[in-house]
């Protein structure tokens, strides 16, 4: 079930949530969207479902066109067979956990005794069994946002659109959840549409990631292509943290070095994939930075821990350099003081330039 | 009327007046016009509703009503419970002779008559009924057209049946109502409903209605006729009484006379009720009362037998009066 | 409150005490099998025109609020319009039109030789009639708490499959049940208060409602209060059991639908169907609104019904008679009054009893529900004893009116208000408490604005019950204090319809005219908000 | 503004959802609540802002009693004099985002100009100035939580719970939001009880963190005390990711040997804080297991990697080792593909023992 969006268009008014958008989402894979607060990740979910209807534009589902503003197609949403979980939940009050999470399997007729069956199989997947007769609306936040999952996934859909569907499960129900949608992903070879603001989320769970930015995707791509190689620096300093500096490169192909812009501190010398030009923006991951041995070692840059601040198995150290203001992540257990001076050095694959200095 | 009772009437300056919804309006705003200086309040309705009201008010020692306008039997009722002021109009020489009841503590003030009533159009060659005795044989072809109304609470109704129980005894008076039932007779709330539906045409034939409820329609030109049954039409009528307790028994009486004065005798024959004083004329396009054959009606001895009377009734056409 | 509900409370107290003073009274209504009919023809009808009207105010609310049908504001309005129709006089109204031999569809449909298909006088008769007059309430009830409803609900159950219909079967109405319950329970208990229908449909071929006993009762000489009080208590009964049996449906189960995660409004888009749906509506709207209102505007501009001449007469006397001035003057004083003070009260006491946990609260609406289905005539009988037994003069004025309106249809309001108010998250208030709002603050800022489309349809339904009651006012009105709805009825005892008629028109007029200036009115707030 | 709290019970019907709760939650510092969905935060929170009626207990706010059911106290929300944020934003849908955040000042009766300008202030921190005029209910999801965060601060509270306020959020404004946070709470001196399902969060945040478990705390203390001394096996579990296996200590103190339980492999040999008995739990966090050289290398345990998962800046290595499945991490820019053998070493200073087994 690949699912192609032409040239979309979605207005409120007169602000575009969605502009011009194509994008293709690939056919048994699972795809996250990523991207600030209010950029349109919901509205275009809303728009493949069905649930909103764009001002123009067409969107097809395993080639099918199910909107086209030129043709004068729209499906409504039950004709589109897929599954979704809303962003506020949607669980509907009226029913019970069981009521909710069986109400997909009614709407395809299926025998009441499967229901039941597969009611349970789900809850369970969702840690749920126990609540299966509680009334929905006395659920914790979490518990409402698994029934909301297993409501979808019940029917084994072949299209699942998911917004934000994790956001307030806990580290380790989110882990197992996550776990649960990758195998069933294999399992039935369905089409996931995922949008969340955890990265780890996003880099552990998508096999193609699309930052939006603005009703536009910004970059497409594997994690790793997204995380290591971003095209523009949005998608740079959006996407994990970031060191960005502009740097000026010296030295032919091969054998280029890499110097600090309007300065002389050396960063690195290597076989660099150079962009177009002298002048380039160099990114540095904050985990791929070295700490050099000690103070007053003279092979690295320079160094003053400004703040590190532990974050479990990572400590996030601020640091003020003649390059100015970098962050190294190192392991949670090593220990950093305000003050501490250290240096730091970097492999030269490490380093990715991007062609623009904005 | 004396200057001292108006001059008495206007101190107290506030009078209320319960009764018939029809002729209170007319007397009250003609005495208004006279007399701004009171001011009047009303209550109008169904008679024996008003009556009831009246009573439970004076019950709780809380008397509001000063006079009574209203159907004769409730005022009776009134009077017999010892509820009335001894009431004796000054100009009683110029009333006709129906106007004084004999024994009676309350006055006349003007009268409406029953007859038979049907629309003519609707009708088409349907045989109309002459007397009262046709219904007890009523012709096939007067199914589903007739309607009458309930003397349980209707008191021109009720005058009505008690005439023809007194005039034909229950043996044969029972036959006429029997017959009513033989032709599907229906049973409307009121009087003004069955006007209502003669004139649509959709109940074209009333055993009988009331002067004051189709006055009105015929004066408009609606294809209604009335007609005197041979034994005679009912006369009945609307009664004043001075309520014992009243607040202004003065303004009371100034009322009481007022509405039997010349001008407001004139007003009520304009206005299509029949008067109570000598030399002015019945209403037009009605049959003149006095030339008019009456059906002679003890309604006092009526009022003691009512229960007999209405169980009579319902026996005879199978209509429940409760 | 504790004042109004003890007041109310010395109402039924007033009538419970006739009661105990003459218990043979309950005994010979128990004994009299007419009362028994009476009391099954009450049921039966009640039952019947509860569901029709259930059924078609569930089905135009969400036609007219959840989907795409065009035109749907104004269809809205009018399909609101009956309710401004007196019962009696809609009634009549039928009359014209389903009476046998001169009905208009029988002369139609005799016209067609199709014979005669309708008789209004009958069981189906009564409940149509009174079907077409309460839908209207539903519908007003149901679109309050449907424009409550988070779309996203709906959303969901279309993801999962499920058709337009089957969405608004399995989801939407279920969330909405509160409201529809309240609704169904209201047209139950209006149906069985209702005196104007079954008097003037009923009587005639002999079906008596309770309603029409008492009526019937206390036309009499000597009245017996005491048959009348335990009628009235017959029907304080089904309500109690009607209010029971809701409260037990509704059990334990939650309906909030405005959380506080915002929604947006969306509604279901109809392809070419929403044209269908539309002359359907049209066809019902002619029907029960466009078809009565025409028969009485021909019925005022006729010299006499059915004469086939015209005249302003009847018209021109809305203007110069001193009569309809004063009534009107009254009408419309009582009714603002009288609407307002029920809606304040109605809200107070349906959020004392959804949102605290007051010692009490359950009494409090117990006692407020009593009333419900009294008849007005019996209900302000009592208040009429209880202020004549009362040492300050409120009998005689427009108080004891407004006092006895309020008392009887207090609930209305309550039913209303609270089926919205059990929809908003509580949440929402709690925000605004630790903002640092007192509980009245809060109620002011944040409830009683999302409640509002319930607060005014519940206001637009006690007015338009006031500017046409009739037999709550005639024990207790005094010359003064006459009301419209009095006037025509005098007018209509004495047999001149065609006044009545133009009487009816000027109060449709009133109350579509208030209707709509309430709503653009707290539209253009609304707009102004957003 | 410390929060107190004894002995603390709320049911739901027979359902115990706050179980004996004694905490304390210091002025002036940020506290992080921990734990499983449906564990009780939320209903904790709520009984703090008085929103809910504990069935028994105390609660004090800066020593004086807000609610005690002994003596009869329970004083409404409106003044406690705190702020909160909630999991389901309780945004005013009749409202714009500006009537949303001047709500808790007009309930202050601040005079109107000084009320623009602060709900102005308050809207530029979270991000949302040019939503202002806008209605709540046109908001995203993450617009509207950030309306919810602002109501919250605009009135300066003293006393600020927050539950789950970023969940919505893309990690860079969250990033920001919480230093925004921090910067707040710094400035006015403010105490936060903070609820949230992200652990860089509650490691970043806290003050202190506080685990619950089933209504009770499980235990509290700071980031690095709870991550790297979990006192039970749950806690060890729940916060970040950690590795188990018993173990069996030989050799005297100071030299202790810590072996597999049931085998002969020698995890490491050092100095270790020994708890009673012979017997111990094993804690090793993915991080600090080392990644020896190479293959057949006899120094460490000899681990076959069965998945590499890329989250981003680092890699989770699903590794098959004879006792047993572990986790490492790297940093990911080093790859490993699936089958890959390796060797791990831990220092004896990252390994840390549960007295219990289970
Ligand atoms: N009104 C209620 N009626 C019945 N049970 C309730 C009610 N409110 C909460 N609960 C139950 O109490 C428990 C604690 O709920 P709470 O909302 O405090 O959890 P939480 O820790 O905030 O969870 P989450 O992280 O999922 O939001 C849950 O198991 C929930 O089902
Ligand atoms: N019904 C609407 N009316 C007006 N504006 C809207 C409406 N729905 C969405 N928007 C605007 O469109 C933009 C995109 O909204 P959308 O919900 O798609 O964002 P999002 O990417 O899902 O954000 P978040 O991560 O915060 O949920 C936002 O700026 C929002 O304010
Ligand atoms: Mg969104
Ligand atoms: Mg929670």
């Amino acid at each position: 079930m690949s699912v192609q969006v032409r040239q979309m268009v979605k207005s409120f008014g007169t602000f575009r949530a969605i502009d011009d958008l194509s994008v293709t989402f690939q056919s048994g894979k699972i795809s996250v969207l990523l991207g600030a607060s209010g950029c349109g990740k919901t509205t275009t979910l809303r728009c493949i479902a069905g649930l909103e209807n764009p001002n123009g534009g067409e969107i097809r589902i395993e080639d099918e066109p199910v909107f086209s503003s030129a043709r004068g197609i729209d499906l409504p949403p039950e004709k589109r067979r897929l599954g979704m979980v809303f962003q506020s939940y949607a669980v509907w009050p009226h029913l019970t956990v069981k009521g909710n999470v069986g109400m997909p399997l009614r709407a395809q007729k299926v025998p009441k005794e499967q229901i039941e069956r597969r009611v349970q199989e789900t809850l369970a997947v969702v840690g749920l069994s126990e609540q299966a007769d509680k009334s929905a609306m006395k659920l914790s936040g979490g518990q409402q946002q698994r029934v909301s999952i297993a409501r979808c996934l019940v029917g084994n859909p072949r299209l699942i659109l998911m917004d934000e569907p994790l956001s307030n499960l806990d580290a380790r129900l989110r882990v197992e959840m996550r776990n649960e949608i990758r195998q069933l992903q294999q399992r039935i070879g369905a089409t996931i549409l995922f949008v969340t603001h955890d990265q780890e989320e996003a880099m552990s769970l998508a096999d193609e990631i699309f930052l939006f930015n603005k009703g536009k995707v910004e970059q497409q791509g594997s994690p790793e292509d997204l995380y290591f190689r971003p095209a523009v620096r949005y998608v740079a300093e959006f996407l994990g943290k970031a060191n960005l500096f502009p740097v000026t490169l010296r030295g032919e192909a091969g054998q280029t070095a890499i110097y600090a812009a309007g300065s002389d501190h050396l960063i690195t010398k290597g076989d660099i994939v150079r962009p177009r030009g002298d002048e380039a923006l160099c990114m540095i991951r904050p985990e791929s930075w070295q700490i050099g041995l000690a103070e007053g070692d003279r092979v690295g840059l320079p160094a003053t821990v400004l703040e590190a601040v532990f974050v479990g198995d990572r400590r996030e150290l601020h640091v003020d350099t003649p390059i100015g203001r970098q962050i190294v992540v190192t392991p949670g257990h090593q220990r950093f003081s305000a003050g501490a001076r250290i240096s730091l050095t970097i492999a030269s694959q490490q380093i990715h330039l991007l062609p623009d200095r904005l | 009327a004396e200057d001292a009772l108006i001059a008495a009437a206007e101190k107290e300056a506030e009078l209320a007046v319960y009764g018939d919804p029809f002729v209170v309006p007319i007397l009250l705003k003609n005495f208004s016009a006279k007399y701004p200086k009171i001011r009047v309040t009303s209550a109008t309705g169904d008679g024996w509703q008003i009556y009831n009201r009246f009573v439970s008010e004076n019950s709780s020692g809380r008397p509001l009503m000063d006079v009574m306008y209203q159907a004769e039997d409730t005022v009776i009722t009134a009077q017999q419970a010892g509820f009335l002021a001894d009431f004796k109009p000054t100009e009683s020489a110029n009333l006709s002779k129906l106007a004084i009841p004999a024994g009676g503590s309350y006055v006349r003030g003007n009268g409406n008559l029953i007859l038979f009533a049907f629309n003519r159009e609707a009708l088409g060659t349907v045989a109309k009924p002459a007397d009262w005795t046709d219904f007890a044989n009523p012709p096939a072809d007067w199914e589903g057209l007739i309607a009458t109304t309930n003397p349980g609470s209707s008191s021109a109704t009720f005058a009505t049946i008690a005439s023809i129980y007194q005039k034909f005894g229950p043996e044969k008076g029972g036959a006429i109502l029997q017959g009513l039932r033989k032709t599907k007779a229906e049973l409307n709330p009121s009087m003004g409903v069955m006007a209502t539906k003669l004139q649509t045409g959709e109940r074209p034939l009333d055993f009988f209605n009331i002067t004051t409820a189709v006055s009105g329609v015929l004066a408009k030109g609606a294809p209604v006729d009335l007609l005197v049954p041979a034994s005679g039409a009912v006369a009945q009528f609307n009664a004043i009484g001075i309520n014992k307790n009243a607040p202004h028994p003065n303004a009371a009486r100034l009322l009481a006379e007022f509405a039997l004065s010349q001008e407001m005798q004139t007003a009520f024959a304009e206005a299509g009720v029949y008067p109570m004083r000598v030399g002015i004329a019945s209403p037009k396009g009605l049959p003149d009362i006095n030339s008019t054959k009456l059906i002679e009606l003890d309604l006092a001895a009526a009022l003691k037998q009512r229960d007999e009377i209405l169980n009579w009734w319902s026996d005879n056409t199978g209509f429940k009066y409760r | 409150m504790p004042i109004a509900s003890l007041v109310i409370r010395g109402f039924v107290d007033t009538e419970d005490s006739r009661v105990v003073l003459t218990l043979n009274a309950v005994s010979a209504v128990l004994a009299e099998p007419s009362y028994w009919a009476a009391m099954w023809n009450t049921v039966v009808i009640s039952i019947g025109a509860m569901l029709l009207a259930t059924v078609i105010g569930v089905i135009l609310a969400w036609c007219l609020v959840r989907t795409n049908v065009p035109w749907a504001r104004l269809l809205e309005q009018l399909a609101t319009l009956p309710i401004f129709i007196p019962p009696f006089i809609g009634a009549f109204a039928w009359v014209l039109i389903g009476a046998p031999r001169v009905g208009l569809l029988n002369l139609t449909f005799r016209g067609l030789g199709a014979g005669e298909l309708v008789d209004i006088y009958t069981y189906l008769g009564i409940i149509w009639t009174t079907a077409i007059y309460i839908a209207p309430y539903v519908m007003m009830i149901v679109a309050a708490a449907l424009r409550n409803m988070d779309p996203s609900l709906e959303e969901a159950a279309q993801i999962s499959g499920l058709n337009r219909v089957r969405t608004m079967l399995l989801i939407t109405l279920p969330v909405v049940a509160p409201s529809i319950l309240s609704g169904a329970v209201l047209s139950f208990v209006i149906c069985i208060g209702l005196f104007g229908t079954p008097v003037l449909l009923g009587m005639t071929k002999e079906i008596y409602m309770v309603t029409t006993r008492i009526y019937t009762e206390l036309q009499h000489f000597p009245p017996n209060f005491g048959i009348v009080a335990v009628l009235a208590i017959y029907l304080m009964v089904l309500s109690v059991i009607a209010n029971f049996l809701q409260g037990w449906a509704l059990k334990g189960r939650s309906f909030v639908t405005v959380t506080g995660k915002g929604f947006r409004p969306r509604i279901i888009t109809l392809a070419s169907s929403r044209y269908l749906v539309a002359a359907v509506i049209w066809l019902y709207l002619v029907l029960t609104v466009i078809g009565p209102v025409i028969i009485i505007t021909a019925a005022a501009f006729s010299t006499f019904t059915w004469s086939g001449t015209f005249t302003w007469a009847n018209v021109t006397f809305l203007w110069t008679s001193e009569d309809v001035r004063s009534t009107l003057w009254n009408s419309v004083v009582i009714t603002i009054i009288a609407a307002t003070a029920t809606t304040v009260l109605g809200f107070v006491v349906s959020w004392i009893t959804v949102r605290t946990r007051m010692a009490g609260r359950e009494i409090l609406q117990f006692v407020v529900l009593l009333p419900m289905s009294i008849p007005s005539l019996a209900f302000a009988l009592g208040v009429s004893f209880f202020w004549l037994w009362m040492p300050w003069s409120v009998y005689g004025t427009i108080w004891i009116i407004i006092i006895g309106l309020i008392g009887r249809y207090v609930s209305y309001a309550v039913r209303a208000v609270t089926s919205s108010l059990m929809q908003i998250h509580p949440e929402l208030e709690e925000s605004a408490r630790v903002s640092g709002f007192g509980w009245l603050s809060t109620v002011g800022r944040i409830t009683l604005p999302l409640v509002l489309p319930a607060i005014i349809s519940s206001w637009v339904m006690v007015y338009s019950i006031y500017i046409s009651e009739l037999s709550m006012v005639l024990p207790l009105y005094t010359a003064n204090t006459r009301t419209l709805s009095i006037l025509s009825f005098d007018t209509w005892a004495v047999g001149e319809f065609s006044q009545v008629a133009s009487l009816s028109l000027l109060q449709l007029v009133l109350g579509a005219g208030v209707m709509w200036l309430v709503t653009t009115f707290t539209r253009q707030r609304h707009a102004a908000a957003v």
